[in-house]
């Protein structure tokens, strides 16, 4: 078994395993377990990928082809760069939190369990997967989970908002097959057999009539489940009805395809359609980033504050990807990096204030610093870190978007990225405000005052997603030249 | 004189079958059809074949009309009127049934059959030879088959039309 | 063979049957009615086995042997459907297709 | 020439608030207090000994103040542009090196008293610290992303010290404030950095400032609506500076942010991290000064002008202390400013320069001194409020003298720090625009009598009958008074000249007895006119406020500058924009995602009816189908 297909067996393995389980404790124990297996070869993995780095100079290593169906061409091809080797790694880190997280999950635990885990599955097939049609079939696989995730464990009205995200995302699913198909009938453009195989595609000059048509059509597929405006508005439902460890799954890594399937699959196989219509979405992207920031403002609903903030902070991801250049790209996959980690760390607060006040509503909160502290301390650094202040993630990633958005010679380009800087003013008003109206000020429920402190699983479950904030804040060489140097075939593509 | 008895009885067929499927009283609708059966039976005395005239009346006529008689009988008062179909469907189906009949009329007058003149009569026993026989134009099976058939056939219909007790209805229900 | 009529003047007469039938079948809203036009639409069917037996293939029987079976299919069919109206009938009190629509839910 | 030393100046506070972060419940109050001050005074003798050994030791080679620069790779953005992490000295940071070491130093041994029996004592310690690092890291700063970051954490650090009392709603607010219109500048800060960088290819201060280099030389070869891009990244890197600075209309946060502790706002928003912006400015004087020729000091200049008389007037009016002292702050702001925009470049012309970085330490201790010595007195009497005072030189003597040096100080009076630092402003004010230095005359004597108004209020004036009996603090407290007013009367004495300079070349500097004599006359009237007002209890300051009617209202309001960004943002940002857009995605946007879902369902309702399960539907159907199916093939076929 090569190192990354132990990526989709592991996981499989743990599932066989949770079938066997009763009840509660045994459940959450073996999917600690196999998180914590899976987290552990996500570093070893890093560190593989270093060794093999030094010796081994192609786009992708650790790659392998295993034909799965024939007449078609479609092959099980994987293979990392440093850029999936470091979404791997997030993807690592947000399950395990998330199943700290949902160390308390009364209802059916083992069938919680396993649809978390099967989503977890598709996301790391996705991650690794470099044969268009497996990418798709995982995405699939990481996709369809969620409904039950929401419609089963969910609060509020869920069976209402698993069906939008289910919907919204499958519409999306059938312009990518549209979109897939149609790079598939183009990749014998020089001659040679039809193919799946991204590298492969990537060599073909597809013509620039096929890539302007099936560009919006892929960029939209993938940009669905990053939330781009205006498609965003499942988010906000699905992340409030979705109980924590979804939320933070789908929020932390799930959205993150989005972005990631752009990169790999629009960039990269169609860069003369990007060229073409990089103006269009980069409205798009631009509006969505000041108009999630400015839609979090007046939210009053914890997790839908969090939604829209997402939606800006993605709409960043996306909108540094169309600036076609590496500084911007490096920034939008740290973005991508740093928004899966904060905005998952940010659910899973949310989901423990909730659990003891059994309210979201802002307005209902306040005080919480006092009563519990734990929670609050690292609400509030998770606020910082989302402002982009230095030392955070975030101001690494943002600063990396910023800059490479400003290499563009073009006016509009740079009235873009103006009016994108422009959204970390609203990001302070909106994190602000609510730690202002939540956290500080008088307690107003005296029922808070016995609030139960953080337990250990919780505290363990924050402390692994903060380290990596922090880390990334404080020291980003290491990875920012890891994901630079990957992507230096990428932009020898597009360019 | 066989050409007039047979464009007699293709009018009275006619007419009662399209009188049987648009009479608004259940009775007469099944006489009706009582009419067109008999005037089929005609038909096949005409072309010769007196025993299948006579499993004609015997079956269609004597059996299955009884039997929806009876059945009408059993369900329906007999004043009562039947439920007729919305104007517009009743056009359209129409239109759709003409419009069909003349597609099988055009194919039917496209086509040169190869018609044999023949005086041939085929008698009883040699039916009764070919359903029996099983070599080559031997119906043994099928004959075999249809008798099981219609066995079963029979013993599914009193076992339905038994029914159950009145009391075990809800059980049914749910 | 009946003298001075040729098969298409019958085959017509059956189509027409055939088409009375199906007419029947579509519109009417009562069961045993639409059992009666099901009988008009095999009837015709039958006439046309018989007939081009007769006029096409004189020294077979095929024509006539199935006309047999089908004539005993319904039959059985026709005692079958009405036991079915009947039971029915006993437990919905009614033999209209609309009444019976709910059972599909 | 040492850098590890130097280095370990900013991380010993980082590793005191890692310690006292983290480990908040486990240490106790007193321990935390006493790690704090520990820290502190390792990294200000560390400071002292730096700047010892550049300004007296290596620094200079050829009459020059060299720069020495060490630094690391922090991040890369291009094959050319990256974030370099490292420590720069030369003349300015090293001088900010010892304001920040020592105010914050005399701060944190203050606050041992003044926080006594605080919940939060640890985490102020605690924050102190993060405060000191960022500080710290922002004047040792070697390109401008660094000084960015550092520049973001500092107000943070700022954020979190205002919302210290965080159960206090009008503190939260405040601290909200003063983040969000820093933030707001910190937008221009941050789209200028972006501009810089891309036009000259680098973030380094060194590269940036060369008189000789690429960057000044080049400032005319791209140019943008009539400026060149160079100017409008130094007007936006202004901006930045500006509101860190308070300067207008920037400055609304700076009196609410008096809802923090006092050690704090004495600290932050007097001597050290308002400053910062001064800092920058001076950190690019030699962009600012040669880039269009000065196009962009011009408006510094004028910025700081205006700053500083408006917000001499509203001084004037205030009756709470801390805001008397928070205008009187970004009045002495402005004057850093201004000087710093009539300055020039080599040798005697870059007075102003020098005058404003001059102006600059000797604020940041008389400065720090007068908010102790509030605080000392608020502490007394438990009120920020000038009416709850009067008559305390009886009961608190230490404060007493040492608020009256530092008000001497302020005022320009001889031979205390600042009249040395501000005649020499007023000189290079004097030699290159006239208009502003009428401005900074005038300022000057409104300053001197603001400040006796409410030395007077304080400490003379009503005997007022207090509940209990005020008392003179704890020597925690008067031992840093004591410390500052040493430095407030010595440090005039400094000869600033040799030192810190434009061109870093060092000059002769001279007092300019008439200008000086102008001055001091100036304050001295003021000082009369408070003495003449406030003294003794009067109604001539009542009768004043009545003849000047609605514009002291205004005044008061702070000429309603605070209502304006209340409408602003209240109504219009959150009214007028944010709820639109809230409810636009709500109802349109979703609206028409979920409107697709309905037209679905209802569609398939539509044709539900078709698969009826009703055999005799089906069967039309397929009569029908059948029908026209053959018709179209027979269509076909014949045709």
């Amino acid at each position: 078994m090569d190192i990354l297909s132990l990526f989709i067996t592991v996981p499989v393995i743990t599932i066989l395993a949770l079938v066997f389980t009763r009840g509660l404790k045994q459940a959450r124990i073996v999917s600690m377990i196999g998180s914590l297996v899976q987290f552990g070869m996500a570093i070893n993995l890093v560190f593989a990928y270093f060794k093999e780095r030094a010796v081994n100079n192609d786009i992708m290593v650790f790659t392998k082809d295993v034909v799965w169906f024939k007449e078609f061409n479609i092959h099980y091809t994987i293979g990392v760069d440093g850029i999936s080797v470091t979404l791997l790694l997030l993807t690592a880190i947000v399950v395990l939190a998330g199943v700290f997280i949902s160390w308390k999950m009364k209802d059916l635990p083992k069938e919680f369990f396993v649809s978390l885990i099967v989503l977890s599955i598709g996301v790391y097939g996705f991650f690794i997967s470099l044969d268009l049609f497996t990418m798709f079939v995982f995405f699939e696989i990481a996709v369809i989970p969620m409904y039950l995730l929401i419609g089963i464990w969910g609060s509020g009205p869920k069976e209402y908002s698993a069906m939008k995200l289910t919907l919204m995302l499958m519409g999306a699913s059938a312009i990518l097959l549209v979109a897939i198909l149609g790079i598939y009938f183009n990749s014998n453009a020089d001659g040679g057999a039809l193919t799946f195989n991204i590298l492969e595609i990537a060599k073909v000059n597809i013509p620039f009539e096929v890539q302007k048509l099936f560009f919006p059509l892929t960029f939209i597929g993938f940009a669905v489940i990053g939330a781009l405006f205006p498609f965003h508005t499942w988010s906000p439902d699905g992340h409030a009805s979705a109980p924590t460890a979804v939320s933070m799954l789908h929020a932390g890594v799930l959205m993150k395809l989005g972005g990631y399937g752009v990169f790999r699959v629009a960039m990269y196989l169609l860069p003369e359609g990007a060229q073409h219509w990089s103006w269009f979405f980069i409205i798009l992207a631009t509006i969505g980033t000041i108009y999630g920031a400015f839609s979090a403002i007046k939210q009053t609903d914890l997790k839908y504050i969090n939604a829209y903030s997402s939606v800006s902070h993605l709409g960043m991801v996306l909108f540094a990807l169309l600036m076609l250049n590496k500084t911007a790209w490096n920034g939008a996959i740290l973005q991508s990096l740093s928004h899966g980690f904060m905005t998952a760390l940010f659910f899973a607060l949310i989901g423990m204030i909730y659990e003891r006040t059994h309210t979201r509503d802002v307005t209902k909160l306040g005080g919480l610093l006092k009563v519990i502290p734990f929670i609050s301390v690292i609400y509030v650094i998770a606020g910082l870190a989302s402002l982009g202040l230095p030392g955070f993630s975030g101001f690494v990633a943002e600063m990396n978007i910023f800059v490479g958005a400003f290499q563009h010679e073009d006016l509009f380009y740079r009235v873009a990225t103006i009016v994108s800087v422009s959204a970390i003013v609203v990001t302070a008003v909106y994190i602000l405000r609510v730690v202002g109206i939540m956290l500080m000020g008088p307690v107003k429920n005296e029922g808070f005052l016995t609030l139960e402190r953080v337990t250990w699983y919780e505290k363990l479950g924050i402390l692994l997603l903060l380290i990596p904030i922090v880390g990334m804040g404080v020291a980003p060489l290491w990875l920012s030249d890891m994901i630079l140097d990957s992507l230096q075939p990428f932009i020898q593509g597009v360019l | 004189m066989e050409r007039i008895i047979f464009y007699v009885l293709a009018v009275i067929m006619i007419v009662f079958a399209i009188a049987s499927v648009t009479s608004r009283k259940m009775l007469r609708s099944v006489i009706y059809l009582l009419f067109v059966l008999c005037g089929i039976a005609g038909i096949y005395f005409l072309i010769d074949y007196n025993f299948l005239a006579a499993i004609q009346l015997t079956v269609y006529a004597g059996g299955i009309i009884v039997l929806i008689i009876f059945s009408v009988l059993l369900v329906h008062h007999i004043e009562m009127e039947l439920e007729i179909a919305k104007i517009s469907k009743q056009i359209l189906t129409s239109i759709a049934c003409l419009l069909g009949l003349g597609l099988f009329l055009t194919t039917i007058y496209s086509y040169e059959f190869k018609v044999v003149e023949n005086t041939l009569t085929t008698t009883t026993s040699d039916i009764g030879a070919a359903l029996l026989s099983y070599g080559a134009g031997g119906f043994i099976l099928p004959f075999e088959v249809i008798s099981v058939l219609l066995l079963a056939a029979m013993i599914g219909a009193i076992i339905i039309a038994k029914g159950k007790k009145l009391t075990d209805k809800k059980d049914e229900i749910v | 063979m009946i003298p001075g009529i040729s098969i298409y003047e019958i085959l017509t007469v059956t189509s027409i049957l055939f088409f009375i039938g199906l007419y029947g079948f579509i519109t009417r809203k009562n069961l045993i009615s639409i059992l009666i036009s099901i009988e008009l639409i095999l009837n015709a069917s039958v006439i046309n086995f018989v007939v081009i037996n007769k006029y096409l293939y004189p020294d077979m029987l095929q024509g006539v042997v199935f006309s047999l079976f089908i004539i005993a299919v319904a039959a059985a069919e026709t005692a079958l459907a009405v036991s079915i109206i009947i039971g029915l009938y006993r437990q919905i009190s009614s033999v209209e297709v609309k009444e019976i629509e709910t059972m599909k839910h | 020439m040492n850098f590890s030393s130097i280095i370990l100046i900013p991380l010993i506070p980082l590793a005191v608030f890692l310690l006292l972060g983290i480990f908040n419940k486990k240490i106790k109050p007193l321990a935390s207090g006493y790690i704090g001050v520990a820290g502190l005074l390792v990294s200000t003798l560390l400071s002292i000994n730096t700047a010892y050994h550049y300004f007296f030791v290596y620094g200079k080679s050829d009459g020059v103040y060299q720069t020495f620069v060490e630094k690391t790779v922090w991040m890369n953005f291009t094959d050319t542009l990256a974030i370099d992490m490292g420590v720069q000295i030369d003349p300015i940071s090293v001088m900010m090196l010892i304001v920040v070491s020592i105010v914050s130093l005399m701060v944190q041994i203050y606050s041992r008293g003044y926080m006594k029996g605080d919940d939060g004592y640890t985490k102020f310690f605690a924050f102190l610290a993060l405060f000191s690092f960022s500080m710290y890291g922002l004047v040792l700063a070697t390109n401008l992303f660094q000084i960015y970051i550092f520049w973001e954490l500092v107000g943070v650090s700022s954020y979190l010290l205002i919302g210290y009392y965080y159960t206090k709603p009008s503190a939260v607010s405040a601290a909200k404030k003063a983040f969000i219109v820093t933030r707001f500048a910190d937008l221009g800060f941050l789209i200028g950095i972006l501009i810089m960088g891309y036009y000259t290819g680098t973030y380094d201060f060194e590269t940036l400032n060369n008189p000789e280099g690429s960057a000044i030389l080049n400032w005319a070869s791209t140019s943008f609506m009539g400026l060149s891009v160079l100017t409008w990244a130094l007007i936006l890197i202004f901006i930045g500076g500006a509101g860190k600075s308070a300067m207008f209309p920037l400055h609304i946060w700076l009196p609410d942010a008096m809802e923090g502790p006092t050690p704090v706002s004495a600290l932050i928003h007097a001597a050290t991290m308002v400053v910062a912006g001064i800092f920058l400015v001076a950190r690019l004087f030699p962009m600012f000064y040669f880039v269009e020729e000065g196009f962009a000091l011009n408006i510094v200049a004028y910025v700081g002008a205006f700053s500083s008389l408006f917000a001499a007037i509203i001084a004037i009016t205030q009756t709470d202390i801390k805001r008397v002292l928070a205008f009187s702050t970004m009045s002495q702001l402005g004057y850093m400013m201004l000087a710093l925009g009539v300055s020039g470049y080599e040798g005697h012309e870059g007075l102003g320069y020098m005058a404003s970085m001059f102006h600059l330490f000797t604020h940041a201790m008389f400065k720090a001194l007068l908010f102790l010595c509030a605080g000392s007195v608020i502490h007394a009497v438990h009120s920020n409020y000038l009416k709850d005072m009067g008559g305390l030189r009886k009961y608190m003597p230490i404060t007493n003298i040492t608020f009256l040096i530092a008000a001497l100080a302020i005022a320009g009076v001889p031979p205390f720090a600042g009249f040395f630092s501000k005649d020499e402003i007023l000189v290079a004010a004097f030699e290159h625009n006239k208009l502003i230095y009428f401005i900074g005359i005038f300022v000057a004597g409104l300053t001197a009598f603001y400040m006796f108004r409410i030395y007077f209020g304080i400490f003379w004036g009503k005997d007022t009958k207090y509940e209990q009996k005020p008392h003179e603090s704890p020597l925690s407290m008067t031992f840093p008074l004591l410390f500052l007013a040493l430095l407030s009367i010595i440090g005039g004495f400094i000869p600033f000249s040799e030192f810190v300079t434009a061109d870093k070349a060092g000059f002769e500097a001279h007092i300019n007895y008439p200008l000086a004599a102008v001055a001091v006359g100036v304050g001295l009237i003021g000082i009369a006119l408070a003495w003449v007002f406030y003294k003794k209890e009067n109604d001539l300051a009542d009768k004043m406020v009545n003849f000047f009617g609605p514009l002291y209202q205004w005044t008061y309001d702070k000429f309603y500058f605070d209502e304006i960004y209340l409408f602003i943002t209240k109504k219009i940002l959150f009214n007028r924009v944010s709820a639109p857009i809230a409810k636009f995605d709500r109802k349109y946007v979703d609206g028409t995602m979920v409107g697709i879902g309905n037209k679905t369902v209802l569609a398939s309702e539509k044709i539900k009816g078709m698969q009826s399960g009703k055999v005799q539907d089906y069967a039309f159907a397929f009569v029908a189908g059948v029908v026209i199916i053959a018709l179209v093939f027979i269509y076909l076929w014949t045709s």
